[in-house]
């Protein structure tokens, strides 16, 4: 196990937020936008399970193995980024029919030209 | 008696529940009986539960008491400010579902309970957000309430600002919270723990002699920028006015009136809990952080307050100014500012639940909540107008109202030239509600110039069946007797102590400091009010004089409306937050 | 594309980057053995002959958190039947059927009954295997749209009554509020899982409440998904906007 | 560490990397179809793995995927089928190629796991894999005609 | 050879989320979106987390590409009503 190896799950997880922060601000289409939301969305769980890994260990799951008989990655974080995952897909069933009613009162779904709420 | 803690969350939900599922066979009025009697139910619950939290209660969901101090389960606080938030919660529900009994827009066909579902659902949500002791879980109970915000915000699809409000609002909240996700994988991977106090002390523990490093700053980073997102600091601010001018009106009173205050709470109860010992962020640097940011926004929002038009929007520019001001005070970090704080939040919810709920009456009485389309119009409204005034007096903090007896304790706690800011930004927006209230309901001075760069308020939907005749009484009810609650909070001799010794119990390690009126707070806070009059009157007599300079321009054309802006500001708003809080971490 | 945004964007992204990066520097290194929560996490799970320790986790120890993701699904579902409701300015006009290739048509009609029964099977052996409510919700929700794949809107609709995946939606949060109460009634906490025997380790029945919060779960899941799925497609395919107007 | 695992790493590379140019370039057609194969490269991987790590439970993630994965091609073939109608894409040859690649991992783990109930299941997911596989790619050549209404 | 598969899993990841923002058209975002959703399915089994794996599957490979998929449909026939109607 190297170094890189040490911090390169991480610096992928920042990457990707970043990445889907750059695609939300400079969308051209608001489907696209919430598409951008799940990108930076699945950067939690790549950092939270990231965080939860244990070299060698296997999943905390003792149907199929003797408990005790290998070491086990943290089942915690996997429970959070279950949470994460139904959150996420919800998040995005909402705001796509937001964007639903906004093609339909504005007749457009590119940010730019929705003319209302400004100043 | 801690047992039952969890039922805040769960009586409203389980109401909501059993509403959705009777909902097709359920009248309205019987639904709206429900909701009434659940709402009413947990704010009842929130209310003993808080008489009885001395000295603080705590529980662990599921039974899982800690054994050798480690404990799997989740952890409940019941303190008196997270009771204190929760009982708010429940009471401003309550007012809000009795301010949209029967006169609300007809519920979809077949669905009687939907919308008092909705508000049930969001008040659960507050609620666990409030007493939420573990982060995870507040992250949890945070999204429950920001989905439900947003699904109440684009309630009336016809209305093209409503959905696109909801929209705005929806992205940069949901961004906002996955930023305090990766906070909360961040501190979880250095602390290995969940439950807040644990986290702070693993922090400590972790930082040694060492002071904080770069992970906890940018853990510190990533979850006050969820938390300030929602509290509506500046730049994070931008989603506030465009969701908060277009959702409906019994909405707009619990998003102004204690959801946006929900954020700065959190942020108080994060710092107090997880950064602010040793291995966290110093407190002279959280001080600059906050002290900075909340100048900032109490400074942009009042402006932007001063040259709104649309009635609600203004509304929603003075609540970000005043929440500039509460994080100001929470960013001092003294027993005092805490105490200040809690009593401004509390007057503040009232007051400006009121003045929505009357921005309301115009809007179904009207069709318009524009400033300029209904100058003059709403003469015979008198109850309404009355009340407006007497809400923008509170906004100004004038003395005896629990605004004026917070705003008053907050700037002694702060002092210097602070001051100053808490005096203009209250002035500001007190005058620009009373500038409202005199053009439209005593229809006095021109009718003033349309502006280029600016969102109107005509041509809205009422949110009544058509445009109301005759105001019901629920809807003059209502704001007066929230505004009676206001006054109360000021000028009930004993209720400021007793709120004090609740915050200080938990805030300040008991260091219980007295509350009360002093002369010098009175005397601001008529200052304050006179300062608001005098612009007032200016704006009425002399509009030109305080028309929009050239340099606020830029100001307003910042808030553009566009969705891809707001996520940059947020951006940038962390790496402020970043920049300002990191001094200390060099120097640790 | 606007400048000013752009500026801002490059400002945020790098300083906000820098950070991150930074905060990375100082993580733990990946696969570290140091995880205390989760090791009490595993013996707890053990302690109560629960054999998937994320089932454990999700249903009995942090239950609680579960119960904030189910009212989030609940609160969602209830958004969308608001937001996609038809407005007063449209009307439905019933879909044409559509013409499906007979081999496509098959293997829908086909898989269809496959992708239940799995879905069944995610959500029964939940405490066990991985899976439970969640995952099996969503593939049985997914399943019944086959038939939309497979034949048309038509054929969907007549297998979907929709109040009845509303009212067993709600009536799934219902249980779970239930099952959490009846801690508090037997006096010991909300949600707290002592009310039934533990059972035989890697069984079906074992874990007391987990099975039972797990199906109740998996029943919320698959309704909402159904309806939410139905609002959508109704959008979709049903539902147009008035002409003229 | 064992074979498995490496013809997992190598599946997943050369798969994964070729779906994803697949997926990023070139006319639609193209583009669903190397959404397609993302499902005949993963789905063996997935297999391989729980085979490398020694986890017969992990056997469900394929079991999905082999489920859901050709639906979700369907989703697209069926919702975008007026843009495909001009192109009526077809790959045949990669199709049947996946197909083969499907059969081989599953006979290759059904004799290094011996008969018994997984064995049945795994046969089952091989099934369902290759038959969605082709079911999928015969959907995209002209499975649904264009639909005004549905 | 654990390390193998991972970097090969994540650096898919990073790839198929670059691709997700690139693609500025729905449809084609909404078609990369299930394949990023097959790859952190992948991600998270070596990350020995399969409950999640299998809800990144069922949630990523279906159900957000036919919502997505909806959307777009109605928005185009929206604006195919518009132009028709013009």
């Amino acid at each position: 196990m190297n170094t890189a190896m040490h911090v390169l799950p991480y610096l992928v997880a920042v990457y990707v937020f970043l990445t889907g922060c750059y695609g939300l601000a400079t969308s051209r289409n608001l489907i696209h936008a919430v598409g951008c939301l799940a990108v930076c969305q699945s950067a939690t769980y790549v950092l939270l399970l990231a965080v939860g890994y244990r070299d060698g260990a296997t999943a905390p799951v003792f149907s199929d193995i003797e408990p005790g008989s290998r070491p086990v990655v943290d089942p915690v974080v996997q429970a959070l980024t279950l949470t994460d995952i139904v959150v996420g897909a919800t998040v995005t069933a909402l705001l796509l029919a937001l964007v639903l009613q906004i093609a339909k009162r504005h007749g457009t779904v590119d940010p730019d030209e929705l003319r209302e709420l400004r100043g | 008696m801690h047992h039952l803690l969890p039922l805040l969350v769960a009586l409203p939900l389980l109401g909501a529940a059993v509403l959705v599922a009777t909902g097709r066979h359920l009248p309205r009025i019987a639904a709206e009986i429900t909701g009434f009697a659940v709402s009413g139910g947990t704010a009842a619950l929130a209310v003993v539960l808080l008489l009885d939290s001395s000295p603080p209660m705590v529980e662990w969901v599921g039974g899982w008491l800690p054994v050798g101090g480690e404990s799997v389960g989740i952890l409940v606080v019941g303190d008196g400010p997270a009771l204190g938030m929760a009982t708010l919660v429940s009471l401003l529900t309550l007012a809000a579902l009795a301010y949209s009994w029967r006169y609300f827009d007809q519920p979809p066909h077949g669905r009687t309970g939907t919308f008092t579902a909705l508000m049930l659902v969001f008040q659960g949500g507050m609620c666990g957000f409030a007493i939420a002791g573990d982060l995870f879980n507040a992250f949890v109970f945070f999204e429950l309430m920001s989905v439900t915000a947003y699904a109440l915000t684009g309630y009336r699809i016809d209305e093209a600002k409503a959905v696109q409000g909801a929209l705005t609002f929806g992205v940069v909240n949901s961004l906002g919270a996955y930023a305090m996700l990766m906070g909360i994988a961040l501190l979880y991977a250095r602390t290995g723990e969940l439950a807040m106090t644990k986290i702070g002390r693993g922090l400590d523990s972790a930082a040694g002699q060492g002071g904080p490093d770069a992970l906890v700053l940018a853990s510190f980073v990533l979850v006050l920028t969820g938390l300030l997102v929602k509290a509506a600091a500046v730049p994070f601010h931008f989603w506030l006015p465009d969701a908060h001018a277009v959702a409906p009106t019994p909405v707009c009173m619990l998003l102004s009136g204690v959801m946006v205050e929900l954020g700065a709470y959190g942020v108080w109860r994060v710092y107090g809990t997880v950064f602010a010992g040793p291995g966290g962020i110093p407190a002279a640097d959280l001080t600059r952080a906050l002290v900075t940011l909340g100048a900032v926004t109490a400074a942009v929002g009042a402006v932007m307050c001063w040259y709104q038009r649309h009635i609600k929007r203004l509304l929603a520019y003075s609540t970000v100014a005043h929440t500039g001001l509460f994080v100001i005070g929470l960013g001092i970090l003294t027993p005092e500012g805490d105490d200040g704080v809690a009593l401004y939040m509390l007057g503040h919810a009232g007051v400006k639940a009121a003045l929505f709920a009357c921005a309301g009456v115009l809007l179904d009485r009207f069709g318009s909540v524009d400033e300029h389309a209904l100058h003059g119009r709403a003469g015979q409204l008198r109850a309404t107008g009355v009340m407006f005034g007497i809400g923008a007096l509170g906004l100004a903090g004038l003395p005896t109202f629990g605004t004026g007896l917070g705003k008053a304790i907050t700037e002694e706690a702060v002092g210097g030239p602070l001051t100053v800011v808490f005096v203009a930004a209250s002035a500001v927006t007190a005058g620009a509600v009373l500038r409202v209230t005199a053009r439209v309901f005593l229809g006095l001075g021109p009718r003033p110039e349309d502006a280029e760069y600016e969102t109107s308020g005509s041509d809205e939907e009422p949110e009544t069946p058509g445009l109301l005749g005759r105001i019901p009484d629920t809807m003059t009810i209502v704001p007066a007797v929230l505004l009676a609650a206001a006054l109360a909070v000021g000028s009930v001799p004993g209720f400021g102590e007793l709120v004090a010794r609740y915050v200080n119990e938990t805030g300040s390690g008991g260091a219980h400091v007295s509350v009360h009126w002093t002369l010098h707070g009175a005397v601001l806070g008529v200052a304050s009010t006179v300062l608001a009059a005098a612009l007032a009157a200016l704006a009425v007599t002399r509009p030109r004089w305080v028309a929009a300079p050239d340099w606020a321009a830029p100001l307003r054309r910042l808030q553009s409306g566009h969705v891809g802006d707001y996520v940059a500001w947020l951006l940038v708003g962390a790496t402020v937050l970043g920049a300002l809080a990191l001094p200390g971490v060099l120097g640790g | 594309m606007n400048r000013l945004r752009l500026w801002l964007l490059a400002v945020g992204g790098a300083g906000l980057a820098a950070l991150l990066v930074a905060a990375c520097l100082d993580l733990p290194a990946f696969g570290g053995r140091w995880h205390p929560y989760g090791d009490r996490a595993v013996q707890a799970s053990l302690d109560r002959h629960i054999a998937n320790t994320i089932a454990s986790v999700n249903f009995d120890q942090r239950a609680y958190d579960t119960l904030g993701e189910i009212s989030i699904l609940f609160a969602a579902v209830l958004g969308c039947v608001v937001l996609l409701r038809e407005a007063r300015d449209e009307h439905r006009a019933p879909p044409e059927p559509a013409e499906v290739a007979r081999p496509v048509r098959r293997y829908a009609l086909l898989v269809l009954p496959v992708a239940l029964v799995t879905g069944l099977y995610v959500i029964a052996h939940g405490q066990l295997s991985p899976g439970g409510g969640f995952q099996g919700g969503v593939v049985a929700a997914t399943a019944l749209h086959l038939l939309y794949l497979g034949a048309d809107y038509g054929a969907l609709e007549r297998v979907r009554p929709l109040g009845v995946y509303e009212a067993s939606d709600s009536l799934a949060v219902c249980a779970y509020l239930v099952l959490g109460l009846a801690g508090v009634l037997a006096g010991t906490a909300f949600l707290a899982n002592t009310l039934l025997p533990y059972g035989t380790f890697n069984t079906l029945s074992s874990g007391g409440t987990v099975p039972l919060l797990n199906a109740a779960v998996g029943m919320e899941v698959a309704s909402a998904v159904v309806v939410l799925l139905a609002h959508f497609l109704d959008q979709a395919v049903e539902i147009e906007e008035e002409h003229g107007s | 560490m064992n074979g498995w695992i490496l013809a997992a790493t190598v599946g997943l590379g050369g798969g994964g990397a070729a779906a994803l140019w697949g997926v990023t370039t070139g006319s639609p057609g193209r583009r669903v179809i190397a959404q397609n194969l993302t499902t005949s490269a993963v789905c063996p991987a997935l297999l391989l793995l729980s085979q490398g790590y020694g986890r017969p439970a992990y056997v469900d993630l394929a079991l999905l995927m082999a489920l859901l994965g050709p639906v979700g091609t369907l989703v697209f073939a069926r919702l975008l089928a007026d843009d495909l109608a001009d192109e009526r894409p077809s790959a045949w040859g990669l199709t049947w190629a996946a197909a083969g690649l499907a059969a081989a991992v599953v006979i290759a783990l059904c004799v290094a796991g011996g008969p018994g109930r997984a064995m049945v299941k795994l046969l089952v997911i091989g099934a369902l894999l290759i038959g969605g596989n082709v079911i999928a790619s015969r959907a995209l050549a002209g499975g649904f005609r264009e639909v005004r209404g549905g | 050879m654990s390390d193998a598969v991972i970097t090969v899993s994540l650096l898919l990841v990073a790839g198929c989320a670059t691709a997700a923002v690139v693609q500025r058209d729905p449809a084609r975002q909404a078609l990369v979106l299930s394949v990023l959703g097959a790859v952190l399915a992948v991600l998270f089994t070596v990350l020995q987390a399969p409950d999640a794996g299998l809800s990144q599957l069922a949630v990523g490979s279906a159900l957000t590409p036919l919502l997505i998929m909806l959307c777009v449909r109605k928005v185009r026939r929206r604006g195919r009503t518009k132009d028709g109607a013009r």
